[in-house]
């Protein structure tokens, strides 16, 4: 089965400007885009491509779902006009509605799906029909051989189907979901305790009283004393500062929420409040209370984070070999190792480490080099926070070398470095480029990936 | 923003006009000062406060500590739904008496 | 780092071969530093010919005669940004760059090109040195991760 | 650029294929010149083998819909690419053009309204 989903304005401009600057399909409910339920849904009928036919195209969207691989589906994009019917729509997107039964979403609703439900159409012979219509939207199919436009059929088992059309309604269906449904959707994050679901890399003081049901996005910090739920959505990228309370509220992604503020039936989103009871809104222009927030975040406590658990497994699994071999290795006479100074950073900071002498004596010195037990003794640098798991290249402290790093800002070295594991010559420009470009660059995923390639590359290339 | 006072037997009546935001609110501070030395009993029009910032608001609280430390205390009069907003947001609606006319507030006052 | 440097006796189809180069050696040096597997290469380098296409025809068609003056064109990358930086620059007058949307319900059949550069890289800037015009295009890559 | 005209129910259509920049205008505004002095009023151009358009190729496409309009005709696109499609989305264009996945679908759209 196919499925078309026409997204136009007037059934979204009204989300315009709620949170981010995104399209306002991807505005959130549990922090997950509105777009995103309705994907989830044709999947779950047994969609196996779907197209989002725009009539205002926009990145966000495509950034976001991409070719639909997460889903398991083929996403496509197509466009539309404002006043193009459905049939119209149909047409000019022929490849989707002839040779399999079809299913258009046309408009913005909220199907209140369970994913562990099965749904099925059961039309009576070959036809087209709805299978929901109202002003804010329908739901119809056509069978493969459509001709006859037959009654309305409907999904067994039935299905609740919400249309938002106010923040107001907004606020109802993400309350309902929290409340109680949310076993019935994948909600991003992880189940913490009884009905609360934490986003990754959240950060809750000490002191941080949390009362389900609560949902909180990835990369938000709950500071102090700060209360929050019952019945509270946190959105990705919040700070909740100290003393502050949220109940019965939406905290919008991108928010700075001011010590002690206390924000009870409201809609958050940077500096705009809604009052939830009677729509009524303002805007806060005191960033001290509540501000729009870029998005950064203390980058520096997380990345030594990682070094250090990095680090830490590795100096487990290393520990015994490291002991056998050195011990062998220092009988034998095998073990070659060069004291020299290297710089630490670019504004000249050097620190004495000893490294592997450049020729291989042995056999037991390629073992130690292929395990990668020569970094062993350097791990404890990463616990000092002087070296980086996976960094830039060490580089000696001569005159060349300090003038090498002068005018490179971002150089900090590792243990394992970037030209290592792209199996590069560390006298060659390519290596340059990539010490450069990756120190620029830095993300987890990438430096977990140059971990792995280091490592593997010393085990093949030193046997 | 307009500042302006008026004084009877019961209390004085301070009228907000416009924005207290900026340089107002230590403005105010220094009315509200100069106000609490004769009579402690003020009321706060803030019907034509189109907006409000933390400053402003802080300068409310402190006053009402003043005063209350002398028996008085400080009565607001209808702030609109921005202010309102905001100051159920700061917490501060919790330690405000507020009503929807002067009268109200000078009655309340006459009557304890 | 300077990758690129060639310059091109203004007729279309000249105007043509140089996008078609700068498009070859940002996509060859993206490959050497291995970032070809982030998503959407194809879309950056697209992105990256369009604007430097337009900013070529646009040079060539306010020359005042074909084949007189060369037109220059360079693409440096700055690895501490991971920032392309496309330049184009010709000898003919002074042009009007300004940033006004096109009226698009009028219309138009043409004055897209700028709004194009524009939108497309992300920074564009125009300068008059030495009797010369220099449009500079800036397009950072920007990684799918944290 | 290739341009290959063929005629479907009464309805010119052009296939381009190549680069749609701005060497090619002349070539696409010549071809339609002619079309039109035949008297045709009603166009699909399928875009499926075009991998870059610029600015005057837009602006040569958007000048083609303004003579057939004015002549109470249209011109309907067909077989956007990804990239094509989101130059098209940049300019607004598709806003302006009806777009079809189809050339065929395109031709009996014609015919519907």
């Amino acid at each position: 089965m196919n499925s078309l989903i026409i997204i136009r304005e007037k059934h979204y401009s009204w989300l315009r400007g709620l949170g981010s600057a995104d399209h306002p399909a991807m505005v959130t409910i549990c922090n997950k885009p509105i777009l995103e339920y309705m994907v989830d849904f044709i999947v779950l009928v047994g969609g196996k491509k779907i197209r989002l036919v725009f009539e205002e195209p926009d990145g966000s969207v495509e950034a976001y779902f991409g070719n639909g691989e997460r889903w398991g589906v083929e996403i496509e994009y197509g466009n539309a006009q404002a006043d193009d019917t459905i049939a119209r729509v149909v047409e000019k997107n022929s490849s989707f509605g002839e040779q399999a039964p079809l299913i258009v979403i046309d408009g913005l609703l909220f199907i209140h799906y369970d994913k562990n439900a099965r749904y099925e159409i059961n039309p009576e012979g070959p036809g087209t029909g709805f299978l929901y219509n109202s002003e804010s939207g329908s739901i119809s199919y056509s069978t493969a051989d459509a001709a006859e436009r037959s009654t309305l059929v409907e999904f067994t088992p039935n299905l609740q189907i919400s249309t938002p059309r106010k923040i107001v309604n907004l606020f109802r269906i993400t309350m309902q979901v929290l409340r109680e449904e949310q076993h019935r959707y994948v909600i991003p994050g992880y189940g913490a305790d009884k009905g609360v679901i934490l986003g990754r890399n959240v950060e809750i003081g000490k002191e941080v009283k949390i009362h389900g049901p609560v949902v909180v996005g990835s990369n938000v910090r709950l500071l102090g004393s700060a209360v929050i739920g019952p019945n509270v959505v946190i959105g990705n990228n919040v700070i909740v500062d100290d003393g502050a309370e949220v109940r019965e509220s939406l905290v919008m992604a991108d928010t700075y929420i001011g010590r002690r503020l206390y924000i009870s039936a409201k809609m958050v989103a940077g500096s705009k409040v809604v009052s939830v009871s009677n729509n009524a809104s303002i805007e806060v222009s005191d960033e001290f209370l509540l501000s729009p927030l870029k998005r950064s975040l203390p980058i520096n406590i997380v990345r030594y984070l990682f070094n250090v658990c990095g680090a830490f497994l590795l100096a487990l699994l290393q520990l015994i070999p490291f002991c056998i071999f050195f011990t062998l290795g220092w009988l034998k006479g095998d073990l070659r190792f060069n004291k020299s100074r290297f710089l630490l950073s670019s504004d000249g900071q050097t620190k004495i480490f000893r490294t592997p002498s450049g020729f291989r004596t042995g056999a037991i010195d390629r073992i130690i080099r292929s395990l990668s037990l020569d970094r062993f003794a350097l791990l404890k640098e990463v616990f000092a926070g002087k070296l980086q798991l996976v960094g830039n290249r060490l580089i000696p402290d001569t005159a060349e070398g300090r003038e090498f790093v002068k005018d490179f800002s971002g150089y900090s070295p590792g243990i394992f470095n970037y030209t290592e594991a792209d199996r590069l010559d560390p006298g060659a420009a390519e290596s340059e480029i990539a010490e450069r470009f990756y120190s620029a660059n830095r993300g987890f995923l990438t430096e977990s990936k140059s971990l792995m390639k280091a490592l593997m590359n010393n085990l093949l290339y030193n046997t | 923003m307009e500042i302006n006072c008026v004084s009877n037997d019961t209390a004085a009546i301070i009228t907000l006009c416009g924005r207290l935001a900026g340089r107002y609110p230590s403005i105010l501070k220094k009315k509200l000062g100069e106000q609490l030395r004769h009579n402690s009993r003020i009321i706060i029009d803030m019907s034509q406060v189109s907006f409000i910032d933390s400053t402003g608001l802080g300068v409310l609280v402190g006053a009402l500590k003043k005063a209350i430390s002398r028996e008085g205390d400080i009565r607001l009069v209808s702030p609109t739904e921005e202010v309102r907003m905001l100051m159920e947001l700061t917490r501060v609606d919790r330690v405000f008496l507020v009503y929807s006319s002067q009268q109200l507030a000078l009655k309340s006052y006459s009557e304890n | 780092m300077r990758i690129l440097e060639l310059s091109f006796i203004p007729t279309l189809d000249n105007a043509q071969w140089a996008t078609i180069a700068v498009r070859q050696i940002v996509e060859t040096l993206m490959k050497t530093v291995k970032v070809a597997g982030i998503e959407g290469m194809d879309k950056f380098l697209s992105e990256i010919e369009l604007a430097t296409g337009e900013a070529c025809v646009n040079s060539v068609k306010h020359g005042p005669e074909q084949g007189i003056d060369k037109i220059q064109v360079s693409v440096v990358f700055k690895e501490k940004y991971s920032n392309f930086i496309v330049t184009v620059s010709d000898g003919n007058k002074r042009y009007d760059f300004s940033d006004r949307e096109p009226d698009f319900d009028a219309l138009p059949e043409s004055g897209y090109g700028i709004y194009i550069m524009r939108n497309l890289m992300d920074k564009v800037s125009y300068q008059r040195e030495k009797g010369r015009n220099l449009v500079i295009m800036e397009k950072e890559i920007k990684q799918g991760e944290e | 650029m290739k341009i290959r005209i063929d005629e479907m129910n009464g309805i010119r259509t052009l296939a381009l294929a190549g680069r749609f920049d701005a060497s090619a205008t002349g070539g696409f505004k010549d071809t339609f010149k002619g079309l039109l002095q035949e008297g045709a009023a009603n166009y699909v151009v399928d875009l499926q083998k075009v991998d870059y358009i610029d600015s005057g190729g837009l602006g040569s496409l958007v000048s083609a819909l303004r003579q057939t309009r004015s002549i109470d005709g249209d011109i309907r696109i067909s077989g956007l690419s990804g990239k094509v499609r989101s130059v098209f989305e940049l300019t607004r264009l598709h806003r302006i053009f009806e777009i079809f996945d189809d050339e065929l679908q395109a031709v009996k759209s014609y015919r519907t309204n």
